[in-house]
Order: structure tokens, then C-alpha cells, then sequence
């Protein structure tokens, strides 16, 4: 450890784990874990996909045992044989995807293995509840705690997840990228509560990867690369070029090298779309060649239009003309056919098909043209898929091998190679960069960039305000389930953007 | 479960006061209760037939009604836990014929063995062939449904390799113990009466222990379960061997109540077991449902058969009345659910 | 990429051990046959030493290494087990080589034909058979009598096309009569009964019921006697108890039940003995004394009919060995002596009487075991 | 990085090939009928063909679409009901006098409508297949019980009867096999070489995201749920033909062999793995091994226990081995990387950074 940080508590480390290894069969997923812990103190960790870090947080949570490390809670030597010894250790984990469990009351999301007993040694339901809500009095939110889990919001979920974790006491807490689906406001509230805990003593580790945010809460970062520790630094000594450098091991050129491409016809018509109460009235185009991104806070019905023009969710009123003949509402087939690509929000669930090997994950779009009479041509398959993998530069052992075998940004990579086979005069990617890592990030804004100057027209949702304001020609603003705002580049900055999406304005939008 | 009935204001009402929720609420919540609409239907059917036959609910009526529901409700109580945690059992009708046998053999070879002890000891060699079942699922970590199946037929085999030709009848079972499903407490078997205990008890269990809620947390989502530090395997493990235990309890039930157990006893019962419990409202995929629906459940569809006989309604009718119920059932928990979500959507949008 | 190539054999591994518990299964398998084949021997020895010991059947001395092989309705069931019982003996008695028992262990109607099929091949002489279904069997059995098998159909009788003889309790008729009269002592003449039969598709009990409906409606003794319903138990335990408990809530004026069915009556004494009914409504039908002396006993029952099942699997292995010696062809009018039961003829449609039925009550019951 | 694919892969292929699920079973089925030829003096005949073949027909037939279901994460626990139901409304039809063409044609139209009803009840309105097949299973043979009540109808034209047990000269093979075989072949194609079968893996293991590629999830369920009821109905009216008896109670308890035939055959009960040689092969153990049983006359207790057992092995194997290996490969890949680690110490950190994944 170089240069060791003044430390903000006035103890010893309150979680330190060195030289943790963890191999899963043949991969080594951790090949040197380091971390410390301080009471009082806000740690970030922070590093590429594919670098350890989840690893090393299930290890400190109990779910994996480390091959070898010397693990320290609290200045006693521990070994977490279960995530329960890491509970009974006073290890809090808030997990990336929120994990609670749909058909549990809220109460019992919180003390799910720790309920209160009453009489007999039974679970003394009434002051679960009392106690929920206590907690969520605290946080100031106000959720019923009686209510069943299934249907909470993603930013409801990690309150919960918050809440949990307080009701433990946590001494130590760990949170995996909390705010990758969180808006600004809702991240704002959550920094709030951190602040507080560690106010009260509490050592917290934060995953994420926005360096803004990272600069925004935390004390110190750690920085990993390749399953291994590579540095440590006070937040304050540090810059983001000289953090990526150590992530990527590289210089990345450019974050956003966005292109300037000319804009040609109109591609996209959506006219006066509307969905119950998701989504109103939505009228906007897009055109060849040109970048438009929607954005918003999350909930604002922006997934919920794009979905909706690749055909994925129905709508009632209004037209969707794809250069100008009209596609029918709740039909992907046809908006493929049309021309339209879609890279979901949710690459795991949505965008792959997980057990799939990657070749036949890429010629998934492809299976009906490359059929000749009803059967697929394999090698004609293989070709097409080992073409659109190389161009898209995946890394993989071999294209047989299931695609959950990749790294997050290969799996990003696949699921675009996928779509941009097709040949799509509209790609519409949602979210296209989440929870991949900083090489890749670049990677894709680029190949974004390149096929708008190709004459693809593109409709960009994205939650990260840099992505928006650097990628996007145009920028379609919503706000509960209307299109507030349409900014063009020049003019876009993060405050208009940041104001359309939460204050009402009296906005006409035209086509 | 029916949290999503509470409007706004009782959340409010709720987090202001910190008080329990009100009467209106709790009417509420008992019309919205998944065990309300097979209660409904069973109080209907019954009192449909009362209607056209006074005989139904005569005292020997209730009893064989009650009788006749006490093994199918031990049996779907057992086959629920496993199901909430988001398992299945088809090997119970394997379990109870072998523990039925296991009963008969007993009281043959030591008649003067105490009755209590037959109960023990049959139950815990039941509990032993659902831990089997257990291991096999949590330590080799393959699905119940695949598991299951293989030792439905090792199991059956097993008992036909036993039992060969061999019956043991109801006399050659001590009367005190046949008469445990013939006499009566206020009107109610005794064996009824053994079985509700056991009803209360384990959806005591389910409902208010902390091992009982992890088996909810299990099947609602097993991944976010063994995150969060539940020992998945131990309790699902556990939910196979009370299981087990249950069908062997049911097993020597179902000796002191029939006239022979043999070989082909218990053949065939698995899917009419999976079918009270889905019909009870215990959702297939874990995670919700009751004990006590499932024990509602087989009610209603042993009580079927007996009202469709009492009505004279042609019996090859029965069996594809049954089917449409075990349809329309989960057919209503679809439509409770759609309607729930649609507004929670709704609620969402209002709220932003 | 080494890695994923490692990885990759280790998944070889992994099937290999699949491989590995396949084969081992297929060993157990393999053992099972072969303890079998070992098992067989000592019982074709034994019927060598019996024919030996009985030497007094003389036509057949020129035929010696004759297989038999009984295929019941269904294996484990206390019935056939004394059926067979009696079966095994008079074959060996009869001098067959090999005796066999296979079968079913559920008495579905198609479940009889891969046994039949496989002794078909095996080039069994002579297959005794209780039809599950009088006409599933049929193409099988076919098959088997062009192989040269001789086909005795015992208990439940096939489709007359395609067997050498029927082996039958009772004369059908005879044993519907006696049920009609036990029912009608004991519930004084007049009232409502009801019949609890096995499957709805059973020969032997719709024939009867079909001369117990007759007897019914023909005889003015019975005039004041009304046959309200017929229920099926499918010969199971459980579902014929319940049936039992269906008619007396269904009808409550009901006087008596007939169940000619052995398993369908003692579900049925075991409901009356363990209920109000118990002394108020009259049982009979056709039992075994072993399951049914309790009910007597204890006054459930007052009397019912079977005749000795034993000798049914007797009188068709001397029935086989007559067929399969050619003494006989299944013509009208031939003879062959059953051993010790002496001489039968076979009758109209091949068909063999054994034994006029026995009455049971609390008098006689003791004097049987079976 | 991209180069060592094609080598490398290819001599994967092969040794993955001759070690896969499929291969696996295909030599179980030959050691099997080997061992039966070698091992037991009458197996070895053009009679045991037949004869198995026949018995094995139902199975077959029924476990064409249920791969294909319970690929795509379904199940149909029906299919013996509808068999039933058809064999049942062959007889009440053929007995009221209609013609012989026309009762089959109903019939098959019934399981058609039968499947339909399961699709659309699972697929329409999103009810989960295990609850609402458990259901139709008693509805189905409800009906078959409601159409033909306590009846046997044997009076079918002899000519159809003798039909599907005649055989292809002598081969020993039963006609109706060409018919069996064409079916099988069918499905095959469609699974493994058409984009149909393509999509009915992305249902399995990903239902949403082969919503995104445009595969109507909807629609290739009740497709093959309606294939499914076609076929069952097509194995009632075998089965009512070959027994020469159309019965409500034809057929029942075959779903549960069926299923455990599909499962040993390698489908996963969670979809999105499985093929039909697989499945086809543990048809073929299991009819072997059962005939073989038959043949010497071992009880079918021995039958059900064996079957049951390779079911339980043919998943838990596997299962233990991996474990095994697991710990194995763990223990010797931590005592290397201990080396590397204190190799590394020494080195500077900016050595070329390898990517695992």
C-alpha cells in the first residue's frame, strides 16, 4: 500500500482483506483482492468490468469463500464459510440489482431472516411493521410497509435495500452500484442517507462507475484491474484521467468521439403516441444519420416509448411511420422488418439469450434470412456470425462457447453485432453503455458515431447526462410521460436538460 | 398478501399512527385473501347439495366428508411447503403407500406394539424417504420435478418389491387403532381432528417462524434468497423431510382408515395432491399461497366427488368438473393478480 | 483461452461420469436379469419331482418339456395370488417344465400385451390369461396361438376368438342368482339395493350384473326389490369405499349393497362396519373369507358367495396340458381329467365350469383360508 | 486472439461430440441392446424388433413435441388425457356408424382443439403449463369418460386393426414405423434446422430477449401446444387400433413416461437444452431395457426401480462429478497462483494485462 491516506476514523481498519484469490474451474476471477475498510469513511472501488470487483464483494459478503486471503473484520481474523457469517460480522451489502423478494411484504423484505418474535418464539408481525415503518420515517420516504415487493419502483427497492441495511446496524456497508438505475434526484437522497450513516460511523464501500458521483461522496478509492489491487488515493489527490489510466492500464483517447455525419430524410415519424397513463401524446422524428437521444429521469416513460416503436409494448392513439409507411402497434417482427433495431436496457434478460452459444446469439436476428427453404445454411452461419463478431471486435474463446461466458462489454458487443446485422435504417439502444466499462464505453460510443455518419439513424436512451450531452444531435426531454423539451446540441447544457425533465415548463414541441 | 388493496390514504392513516390496520381493511383483506375464493366455492358447493339433499350434513354425512378430506389435506399441507419453495413432490404417493405398508407391517410383526410408537416411527421413516428426497435436490442441486419423478418410481418399486402380494387388512390392525378414524370428538374424527392440529401447527410454521418465511423468501426469488444469507439448501431439505414426515403421517391414517394397504396403495395420488394445493391458491412457482388454502383445497375436492355422488349428477361427469375447477382456480389467481397490477401501474403513474 | 478449453474438458468429464452411472445402471440391469434366470430353475425342478410324484396322468407321458406361463390381471393382488397359488401347483402336478407368473402391476387394459408378446417369443406352450379387456389383448393373443401357443383364459374371459378355452368360476348365471338370493334373505324381500362392481369395463361383472338385472325383473319373489344404481370401485381400495359412502348418502332408503367384486366388498364392510349404517344396511356379493371374517364377525356381514379361487389356476393348467398335448381342442363336448378334481368338460364356447360357489357366513367361515 | 478459434475449436468439437449428452446416450443404447443380444438367447430376433417397436410407438410419437415444449420451458402433462379423449370419441363415432376416414379426421381435429385450449389458457392468458395441464388432465379424461362412459368399442375394420401391428416383410419392422420415423425426422428438422427451432431455445433460456429478436413467444407456444395435442390424438387412435379397443381409460399414466423418457434423454426440465436424438435414444434404453426385463420374465418392480434410478443418476452424476473436479482443479490452480502471486511482487504491475473472460 503506497502512501498510506490520512484516515478520517481514529481506529484501526474496520474490514481489511489482502491477497484474495478466487478461481471459478479454470477462471481466476480474483487474482490479488485488496481492500480496506475505515470506520467513518466512504471508499469507492472502482474499476473495469471483468476487473474483480463483484467478485470481491461476494466474497466479503460470504457468498463465495476465497481460495486464500488474509481477512480481517474488526482486527480479528474471520473466514466466511456463508452470507450469514458476513451478517453476523455486521457486513451490510446493497447489490447492484435490487434482491428482494417480490412476494414479501416490504416489512418482511427488511427483516427477512431476523424478524422480531413475540410470544411462543412466533415472528411478532405488528411490530415488524412498526418497525418498517419506523425506519422508512427515518429516511423520510413513504412506503406502506405492508405491501407486497412486487411492482416497487428499481429507486423504491434500493430505499428498502437502504433500509435493511440500517436496520442492522451495519458496521460495514457495501453498495454495488446503487445508482446505476437511480435519477438525479433520487441519487441525491441516497448520497444524503450515505452521508449520514457514515456520520455515525459506519465504514462504506461504493461501487460505481461515475466518476462524478465517485468525487461527489467518497473519501478514498481503490482502484482494480484484472482481478487485481492496483492502487489506492484520497479522493483529493487525484484526477478522473489519472483513475481511467490506472482502470484501463491504457490512455483512452476520447470518451465521446462523437462525429459530425450529415442528416438526410426522415426515418423515424413517431406521431402523437399514447399508452394509458405511461405515456401521452408523444410526437417526434428522427433522421437519417442523426443522433437523438431521450432523456429524463427514470420512470419518465422514455424505455417505455422505445419500446413502443420497436413494437415490444402496444400503444393506442397516434402512428409510428418508419420512412413513411406506418407499422402496427405491439409487433417487433414488423418494426423489424421495417428497418428497426433495438439493443434493450436489459442485456442479461433482453438483448441475449444467456445459455445460447454467441454465434448462434448473432445470427439470432438472421435465422429467418439465413434459412433457404425453411432450414438454416450452417456455413453460411458461422461465416456471418464469425464476420460480425470480428468487426465488432468481441473477445471470446471460440464462438461455440455460451455467451454468458464473455465480460459485460463483449456480451454489449454481441448484442449489437446482432442487431447491426440486420442492416437496421433505425438502431434504438437503451442505455447502451450501462454497467460496462470505461474501454468498451468508448468503444461503442464510437461505433454509435460511425454508423450515424453511415446514414443509420438513432434513437439514444440514456440516464448519463455526459452520454446525452456528448452523442446527441438532438435531445428529446420527458417528464412523466410527456416530452417536455427538444434541445438541440448547440444549445444543450445539463441545466436545461436537467430542468425540462423535473420542473414543468409550458414547452411547445415540435415535430 | 393483499397489501396492494390498501389505497394511499390508509398508508398514510397507517404511517402516521403506526396503529394496526383498521376493520374496514381487514374485511379488506379477507375478500382479497387468495384462500377466499376456494373457501367461497367450498361453502357454495356445500350448501348447494345441503340444499337438495338434507342427508349431506347429516352427522355420518360430515363425518365421511371430513374423513374423507383428513389424508388429502395431510398430504397437500406437506406438498405446499415444498411448492412455496418453489419445489415439487410427485414421489407422495410412493411415500404413502410405502408408509401405509410400513404401518400394516408393523402391527402384524409386533401386535402388541404401542399405537403412539406406530405413529413415530412411520412418520419418521416417511420424514427419511422426503429427506432422501431433500438430498438429492439441494445436495446434487437438480430440479424437484426431475428428482422426484425418478423416486415416484423407485419408490413404488420398492414397495411392490415388499409388499409382493402381501395385504394387511383392517383386522389384522389392533381396533383400537381403526377406530382413531371412527370415533368422534363433538362430531369430529379423532383423525380430523389430528390432522387440523397438524394444519395449524405447520401453517404456524409457514406463517410465523423465521424458518417458515425463508421458504417464501426461497421460492419468491432463490437467487436473492442465498444473497441474503438463507441457507437455501438446509431449508429446502427441511420442506422435504416434514413433507415426507406428513405423507407418513398420512400413511398410517390411511391404514387405521381403509380396509387394506398393499402394493398398489397411494398409486396415482401425486397429481390430485398438487392439484388441491394449486386449486388452495399456493401459486405453482413458490412464493406464495397457504397452508391453509391447500388444506381448503383438498377439501373442496374430495368434497366434490362425495356432493356430485350425493346429487346423483352422472359420475362421468366427475372427473372433468374437477378439471375445470383446478382451471378456473388458478385461472381466478391470474385474474386477482392482472387486476392487482394494473393497479399498482396506475398508482405508480399518479404518484410519479 | 487455454482457460475455456480447460474449462471445456472438464465438461467432458462431467459427461463421462454420465456415461459412468448409465453403464452402472445398465450393470443392475444386467443383474436383475440374471438372478432371475436363476430363480426360475428351481421352480421347473420342482415341477419335474411333482409330475414325477403323480405319475398317474397318462396321456402325457410322450410330451414332457411343455412351458406355462399365467398372466393375471394384475400382479400383488390378494385374488389373483390364490388363484395363482393354485395355478403353480396343478401345473406342476400337470408335469410342465417351466411355470411362470408375469404380469402387470396396474390392470390397465393394454398393460397384458408386451407379457403376451414376450412369451409369444419365448415359445411358450401354453399362456393363461385373466383379460383385462377382452378385446385389447386380442391381436397379441392371435399372435401368440400362430406361434403355436395354446391360450387358456381363466378368471376374466377374452374375446372367444382368441383363446382355446375359458376356465370360469361358475356358470355366470349361477353366480348372479346366489347373490340375488343372499340379498334378498337378508334384507326380508323388498327394498332398495345397489350394486358396487370393480371396473366399468370388467366381463365377468357386467355379465353377472346383467343376470342379476334380469333375475330382478323376471322373478315375481323379487317384485318388491329395486336395483337403484350401479357404482364402480375400478378394484380400488379407496375409490370403491368412497363409492360405498356415495350410495348410502345419494340414497338414503337403501336396504342393501352387492358388490361382486373382492375388493369392492371388503372396502364397502369396512365403510358399514366403521359407520352408522353398520347393522342397518345388508352387505353381500362375492369375497374372500380371509378379508371379509372380520365384517362377519363383528355382524357387518351375514353371508356372501365365492367359489375356491385356487381351483380356477388348477383346472387351467390341466386344461393347457390337454390343449397342448392335443388331447383336446377346445371343441363342445371334450373331456380331460384336472387331476384331483377329476373330469371337466368343456362346455357351449369353450368354456370350462370349476365349482359350483360357496356360501360363507359366521357358521363356516373358519373352515377356510384362503 | 481470434486465430486459435477455428484449431482449437474443431478438435473440441470432436472430442465434445463424442462425449456429449447425445453420444452418451446412443452408446448406453447400444451397450444395452448388445449386452441384451449377447446376454439373453431370443433378443437377437426380427420378432423383438417388432415387438418393441410397438410398445415403444406410444412414447415416441408423444415425446416428438413434449421436447420441443419443455425446451421452451413448458410442460404438457395432458397429452395422455388427450389420447384418451380421442381413443374415446373414435369409439363413440365409429359405433355410431360414421365413417372409418371421417372418425379419424374428428378425432385428430379434437386434439388439435384439445392443444389449442392448453396454448391458449398457458400461452393467451400467462398461466403457468404445470397448474393448467394438471387441470386438462382431469378435464380431458373427464370428457374421455362423458364421450364414451363405462363402453369398450372393438369393433374397428380389421383390415386398419391388423395394420398398424403388420410389419415390413420380414424385418420384423411394424409398418406404421415409416409413418413414426417420417414424425420424428419432422420434428428434428424443425428443431434443430429451422429458425422455428432456433427461437424455441431463445423461449427457454430467455423468453424476453427472443421476444426482441421478433419470435412471437405467444404463438410458438400454442403452436406447440397444438402440435402436441395432434400428435397425442394421433397416438390415441394408434393405440385404439392396436389394441383393437377404443376405452376412456387408453393411454393413462403415459405422461409421466413420456416425461421422465424426455428428461433422460437430456432435455432440461428449465428449457433451452435438449435434442431430439437425445430424446430418441432414452426412448430406446428404455424400451430395451424394459423388453429385455420382459424377456426373462423379471418382475416390472425390477422395471420401475431401474427407471426410475436412471433418472435420478442421469442428473445427479453429473452433478457429483463437477463437484468433485471442482474442488479437484480449486486446490492445484491456488498452490499455482500463490507462485504467480509472489513472481508478480517482484515484477513491475504494468506487465501486459491478460484477460481471463
Amino acid at each position: 500500500m503506497e502512501g498510506k491516506p490520512p484516515s478520517t476514523g481514529n481506529h484501526g481498519p474496520a474490514l481489511s482483506l489482502i491477497g484474495a484469490v478466487k478461481t471459478f474451474g479454470e477462471v481466476v476471477a480474483l487474482a490479488d483482492g485488496r481492500v480496506e475498510l475505515r470506520a467513518g469513511e466512504i471508499l469507492a472501488l472502482i474499476g473495469e468490468n471483468g476487473a474483480g470487483k463483484s467478485t470481491l464483494v461476494k466474497i466479503l459478503a460470504g457468498v463465495h469463500t476465497p481460495d486464500s486471503a488474509s481477512f480481517m473484520v474488526a482486527g480479528e481474523s474471520v473466514v466466511f464459510g456463508s452470507v450469514a457469517d458476513s451478517k453476523s460480522a455486521g457486513i451490510s451489502i446493497i447489490y447492484q440489482e435490487p434482491t428482494l423478494f417480490p412476494d414479501l411484504t416490504v416489512a418482511e423484505n427488511i427483516y427477512v431472516g431476523r424478524q422480531p418474535k413475540g410470544a411462543f418464539g412466533l415472528i411478532d408481525r405488528g411490530r415488524m411493521r412498526d418497525d418498517a415503518a419506523a425506519l422508512f420515517a427515518r429516511l423520510g420516504v413513504r412506503i406502506d410497509p405492508d405491501r407486497v415487493a412486487e411492482g416497487l419502483s428499481i429507486a423504491d427497492q434500493q430505499i428498502i435495500e437502504i433500509a435493511k441495511a440500517i436496520s442492522m446496524h451495519a458496521q460495514v456497508l457495501i453498495m454495488d452500484e446503487p445508482t446505476a438505475a437511480l435519477s438525479g434526484a433520487e441519487v441525491d437522497r441516497l448520497f444524503e442517507v450515505v452521508r449520514g450513516l457514515r456520520d455515525e460511523g459506519a465504514a462504506i464501500m461504493f461501487i460505481s462507475h461515475r466518476f462524478e458521483e465517485v468525487f461527489e461522496l467518497c473519501d478514498r478509492v481503490t482502484v482494480m484491474r484484472d482481478g487485481r489491487h492496483v492502487a489506492d488515493h484520497v479522493t483529493a489527490d487525484v484526477t478522473i484521467e489519472e483513475l481511467v489510466l490506472e482502470m484501463v492500464g491504457r490512455d483512452i483517447d476520447q470518451l465521446f468521439p462523437k462525429q459530425e455525419a450529415e442528416t438526410g430524410v426522415v426515418v423515424l415519424d413517431v406521431e402523437g403516441i399514447s399508452a394509458g397513463s405511461v405515456f401521452r401524446d408523444i410526437s417526434f422524428t428522427v433522421r437519417a444519420g442523426e443522433i437523438v437521444a431521450l432523456a429524463g429521469l427514470v420512470g419518465a416513460g422514455r424505455t417505455e416509448v422505445a419500446r413502443a416503436v420497436f413494437g415490444i409494448d402496444r400503444y393506442e392513439a397516434g402512428e409510428i411511420r418508419v420512412e413513411g409507411r406506418a407499422l402496427q402497434s405491439g409487433s417487433p417482427q414488423e418494426a423489424i422488418d421495417a428497418g428497426i433495431a433495438f439493443v434493450p436496457e436489459d442485456r442479461r434478460k433482453q438483448g441475449l439469450v444467456m445459455e445460447m452459444s454467441i454465434q448462434h446469439n448473432i445470427t439470432l436476428t438472421l435465422r429467418d434470412s439465413l434459412a433457404r427453404f425453411g432450414l438454416i445454411r450452417r456455413p453460411e452461419e458461422s461465416a456471418a456470425a464469425d464476420d460480425w463478431a470480428k468487426r465488432l471486435q468481441v473477445k471470446a474463446g471460440s464462438m461455440r462457447h455460451s455467451v454468458a461466458t464473455l465480460s459485460g462489454g463483449n456480451q454489449q458487443k454481441v448484442v449489437l453485432a446482432k442487431w447491426l446485422a440486420t442492416n437496421p435504417k433505425l438502431l434504438i439502444v437503451d442505455e447502451p453503455t450501462r454497467g460496462i466499462d470505461v474501454g468498451t464505453k468508448s468503444e461503442v460510443h464510437r461505433l454509435l458515431s460511425d454508423l450515424a455518419v453511415r446514414g443509420v439513424a438513432i434513437l439514444m436512451v440514456s440516464s448519463e447526462l455526459p452520454e446525452v450531452l456528448g452523442m446527441a444531435d438532438r435531445i428529446l426531454v420527458m417528464r412523466e410521460g410527456r416530452l417536455t423539451a427538444e434541445i438541440d446540441r448547440v444549445d444543450a447544457t445539463s441545466e436545461n436538460v436537467m430542468r425540462a425533465a423535473t420542473t414543468p415548463v409550458e414547452v411547445s414541441v415540435g415535430a | 398478501m393483499s397489501a396492494q388493496e390498501i389505497s394511499s390514504t390508509d398508508i398514510e392513516a397507517v404511517l402516521a399512527t403506526g396503529s394496526r390496520p383498521t376493520l374496514m381493511t381487514a374485511v379488506k383483506r379477507l375478500l382479497t385473501a387468495r384462500e377466499f375464493p376456494v373457501t367461497a366455492a367450498l361453502v357454495a358447493l356445500v350448501l348447494f347439495t345441503y340444499a337438495n339433499n338434507q342427508l349431506f350434513l347429516s352427522r355420518q354425512g360430515v363425518k365421511d366428508l371430513l374423513l374423507n378430506a383428513t389424508i388429502v389435506i395431510l398430504l397437500a399441507v406437506g406438498q405446499s411447503i415444498v411448492i412455496i419453495s418453489r419445489n415439487v413432490d410427485l414421489s407422495i404417493g410412493s411415500i404413502l403407500g410405502l408408509t401405509a405398508f410400513a404401518t400394516g407391517t408393523l402391527f402384524v410383526n409386533n401386535p402388541d406394539i404401542p399405537i403412539w410408537a406406530v405413529f413415530v416411527i412411520v412418520s419418521l421413516f416417511g420424514a427419511l424417504l422426503g429427506a432422501l428426497n431433500g438430498l438429492l435436490v439441494t445436495v446434487a442441486r437438480v430440479p424437484a420435478l426431475v428428482i422426484t419423478l425418478g423416486t415416484l418410481y423407485v419408490f413404488r418399486g420398492f414397495n411392490n418389491l415388499w409388499a409382493g402380494p402381501t395385504q394387511y387388512f383392517a383386522d389384522d390392525r389392533p381396533d383400537a387403532f381403526g377406530d382413531l378414524s371412527v370415533d368422534t370428538v363433538f362430531g369430529l374424527p379423532i383423525i380430523t381432528l389430528g390432522a387440523l392440529l397438524v394444519v395449524v401447527i405447520v401453517a404456524g410454521f409457514m406463517g410465523r417462524t423465521r424458518r417458515g418465511r425463508d421458504l417464501y423468501a426461497i421460492g419468491s426469488d432463490p437467487t436473492a434468497a442465498l444473497l441474503f444469507g438463507v441457507p437455501v439448501g438446509r431449508r429446502v431439505f427441511l420442506a422435504f423431510a416434514v413433507n415426507g414426515l406428513l405423507a407418513g403421517l398420512a400413511g398410517v391414517l390411511y391404514a387405521s382408515r381403509f380396509n387394506s394397504v398393499g402394493a398398489t396403495t397411494g398409486n396415482g395420488i401425486e397429481l390430485d395432491v398438487v392439484a388441491a394445493a394449486v386449486v388452495g391458491g399456493v401459486a405453482i412457482f413458490g412464493g406464495s399461497g397457504t397452508v391453509v388454502g391447500a388444506a381448503i383445497g383438498a377439501m373442496l375436492l374430495t368434497t366434490i366427488t362425495s356432493s356430485l355422488t350425493t346429487l346423483r349428477v352422472d359420475k362421468f361427469w366427475q372427473q372433468a368438473i374437477v378439471g375445470v375447477l383446478i382451471l378456473a382456480a388458478i385461472a381466478a389467481d391470474r385474474i386477482v393478480k392482472l387486476r392487482a397490477e394494473r393497479r399498482l401501474q396506475t398508482s405508480e403513474a399518479h404518484h410519479g | 483461452m487455454k482457460s475455456s478449453t480447460r474449462a471445456g474438458e472438464a465438461n467432458h468429464w462431467r459427461r463421462l461420469t454420465s456415461l459412468i452411472g448409465l453403464l452402472a445402471v445398465l450393470a443392475l440391469v444386467a443383474a436383475a436379469c440374471g438372478s432371475d434366470s436363476t430363480t426360475a430353475e428351481p421352480a421347473s425342478d420342482g415341477s419335474a419331482e411333482d409330475g414325477a410324484g403323480s405319475g398317474d396322468s397318462d396321456g402325457t407321458s410322450d410330451v414332457n418339456d411343455l412351458s406355462i406361463t399365467y398372466i393375471p390381471k394384475q400382479l400383488n393382488n390378494p385374488y389373483t395370488n390364490v388363484v395363482l397359488g393354485g395355478g403353480e401347483g396343478g401345473a406342476a402336478e400337470a408335469g410342465f417344465e417351466g411355470i411362470a407368473v408375469v404380469g402387470p402391476l396396474d390392470a390397465s387394459a393394454s398393460s397384458q400385451v408386451s407379457f403376451i408378446n414376450a412369451e409369444t417369443q419365448a415359445g411358450t406352450d401354453v399362456i393363461v390369461i385373466a383379460a383385462n379387456d377382452p378385446d385389447a389383448v386380442g391381436p397379441a393373443l392371435q399372435e401368440a396361438r400362430d406361434g403355436g401357443a395354446k391360450i387358456v383364459a381363466f378368471d376374466s374371459d377374452t374375446n372367444p376368438d382368441f383363446r382355446d378355452v375359458f376356465i370360469s368360476q361358475v356358470v355366470a348365471k349361477d353366480v348372479a342368482l346366489i347373490q340375488v338370493e343372499l340379498i334378498a334373505e337378508q334384507i326380508g324381500g323388498a327394498g332398495q339395493i345397489a350394486i358396487l362392481s370393480a371396473t366399468a369395463n370388467a366381463t365377468n361383472q357386467n355379465e353377472w350384473i346383467k343376470f342379476i338385472e334380469e333375475e330382478l325383473a323376471s322373478n315375481p319373489d323379487y317384485a318388491d326389490i329395486e336395483l337403484v344404481a350401479t357404482v364402480y370401485g375400478d378394484d380400488d381400495d379407496t375409490k370403491s369405499f368412497q363409492e360405498a359412502q356415495g350410495l348410502l348418502q345419494a340414497y338414503p332408503d337403501l336396504k342393501g349393497i352387492i358388490s361382486p367384486t373382492t375388493v369392492g366388498i371388503a372396502a364397502t364392510g369396512r365403510y358399514l362396519s366403521t359407520s352408522e349404517y353398520k347393522g342397518q344396511v345388508a352387505l353381500t356379493g362375492l369375497g374372500l373369507p380371509n378379508e371379509m371374517r372380520p365384517f362377519v364377525k363383528d355382524g357387518t356381514v351375514t353371508a356372501f358367495a365365492l367359489w375356491d379361487p385356487a381351483q380356477l389356476g388348477y383346472v387351467a393348467a390341466y386344461a393347457g396340458r390337454a390343449l397342448a398335448a392335443g388331447e383336446i381342442s377346445g371343441a363342445e363336448g371334450d373331456t380331460f381329467t384336472a387331476g384331483e378334481l377329476g373330469e371337466r368338460t368343456v362346455g357351449e364356447g369353450g368354456i370350462v365350469i370349476v365349482g359350483p360357489p360357496t356360501v360363507f357366513n359366521a357358521g363356516n367361515i373358519d373352515n377356510y383360508d384362503f | 486472439m481470434a486465430e486459435t478459434i477455428g484449431r482449437s475449436g474443431q478438435k473440441a468439437d470432436w472430442v465434445r461430440l463424442a462425449l456429449s449428452r447425445d453420444a452418451i446416450m446412443i452408446y448406453a443404447v447400444v451397450v444395452a441392446v448388445l449386452f441384451a443380444s449377447l446376454r439373453l438367447e431370443r433378443f437377437a430376433s426380427t420378432l423383438t424388433v417388432g415387438f418393441l417397436l410397438l410398445d415403444l410407438i406410444p412414447v415416441l410419437l408423444i415425446a416428438m413435441p413434449m421436447t420441443l415444449i419443455i425446451i421452451t420451458g413448458e410442460i404438457d402433462l395432458s397429452v395422455a388425457s388427450i389420447a384418451g379423449l380421442s381413443s374415446a370419441m373414435m369409439g363413440t363415432l365409429w359405433e355410431d356408424g360414421f365413417p372409418i376416414w371421417l372418425v379419424i379426421v374428428v378425432c385428430l381435429a379434437i386434439g388439435l382443439i384439445a392443444g389449442a385450449v392448453n396454448g391458449i389458457l398457458i400461452a393467451g392468458l400467462g398461466l403457468q403449463s404445470l397448474a393448467v395441464t394438471i387441470g386438462t388432465l382431469a378435464l380431458y379424461r373427464g370428457l374421455a369418460l362423458v364421450v364414451i362412459g363405462d363402453n369398450a368399442v372393438a369393433s374397428f375394420p380389421a383390415g386398419l386393426t391388423s395394420f398398424t401391428t403388420s410389419k415390413l416383410g420380414n424385418t420384423g419392422i411394424p409398418t406404421v414405423m415409416i409413418g413414426v420415423m417420417v414424425i420424428v425426422i419432422m420434428f428434428a428438422v424443425v428443431l434443430h434446422l429451422t429458425p422455428f427451432g432456433r427461437g424455441l431455445y431463445a423461449i427457454g433460456s430467455a423468453a424476453e430477449a427472443a421476444s426482441f429478436v421478433g419470435i412471437d413467444v405467444a404463438r410458438v407456444k400454442i403452436k406447440l401446444y397444438v402440435w402436441c395435442g395432434g400428435i397425442s390424438a394421433l397416438t390415441g387412435i394408434y393405440w385404439t387400433l392396436r389394441f383393437s379397443s377404443a376405452r376412456s381409460d387408453n393411454a393413462s399414466g403415459l405422461e409421466l413416461t413420456v416425461i421422465a423418457a424426455v428428461l433422460l434423454g437430456g432435455v432440461s426440465i428449465f428449457g433451452g437444452k435438449g435434442s431430439i436424438t437425445g430424446v430418441v435414444a432414452a426412448v430406446g434404453l428404455i424400451g430395451t431395457i424394459t423388453y429385455s426385463l420382459r424377456l426373462e420374465r423379471v418382475s416390472d418392480v425390477v422395471l420401475i426401480i431401474v427407471t426410475g434410478t436412471l433418472l435420478i443418476v442421469s442428473v445427479v452424476a453429473p452433478r457429483i462429478f463437477e463437484v468433485i473436479s471442482g474442488a479437484r482443479h480449486r486446490r492445484k490452480l491456488s498452490t499455482q497462483l500463490a507462485v504467480d502471486r509472489s513472481a508478480i511482487t517482484t515484477h513491475t504491475r504494468s506487465t501486459a494485462h491478460r484477460k481471463e473472460e
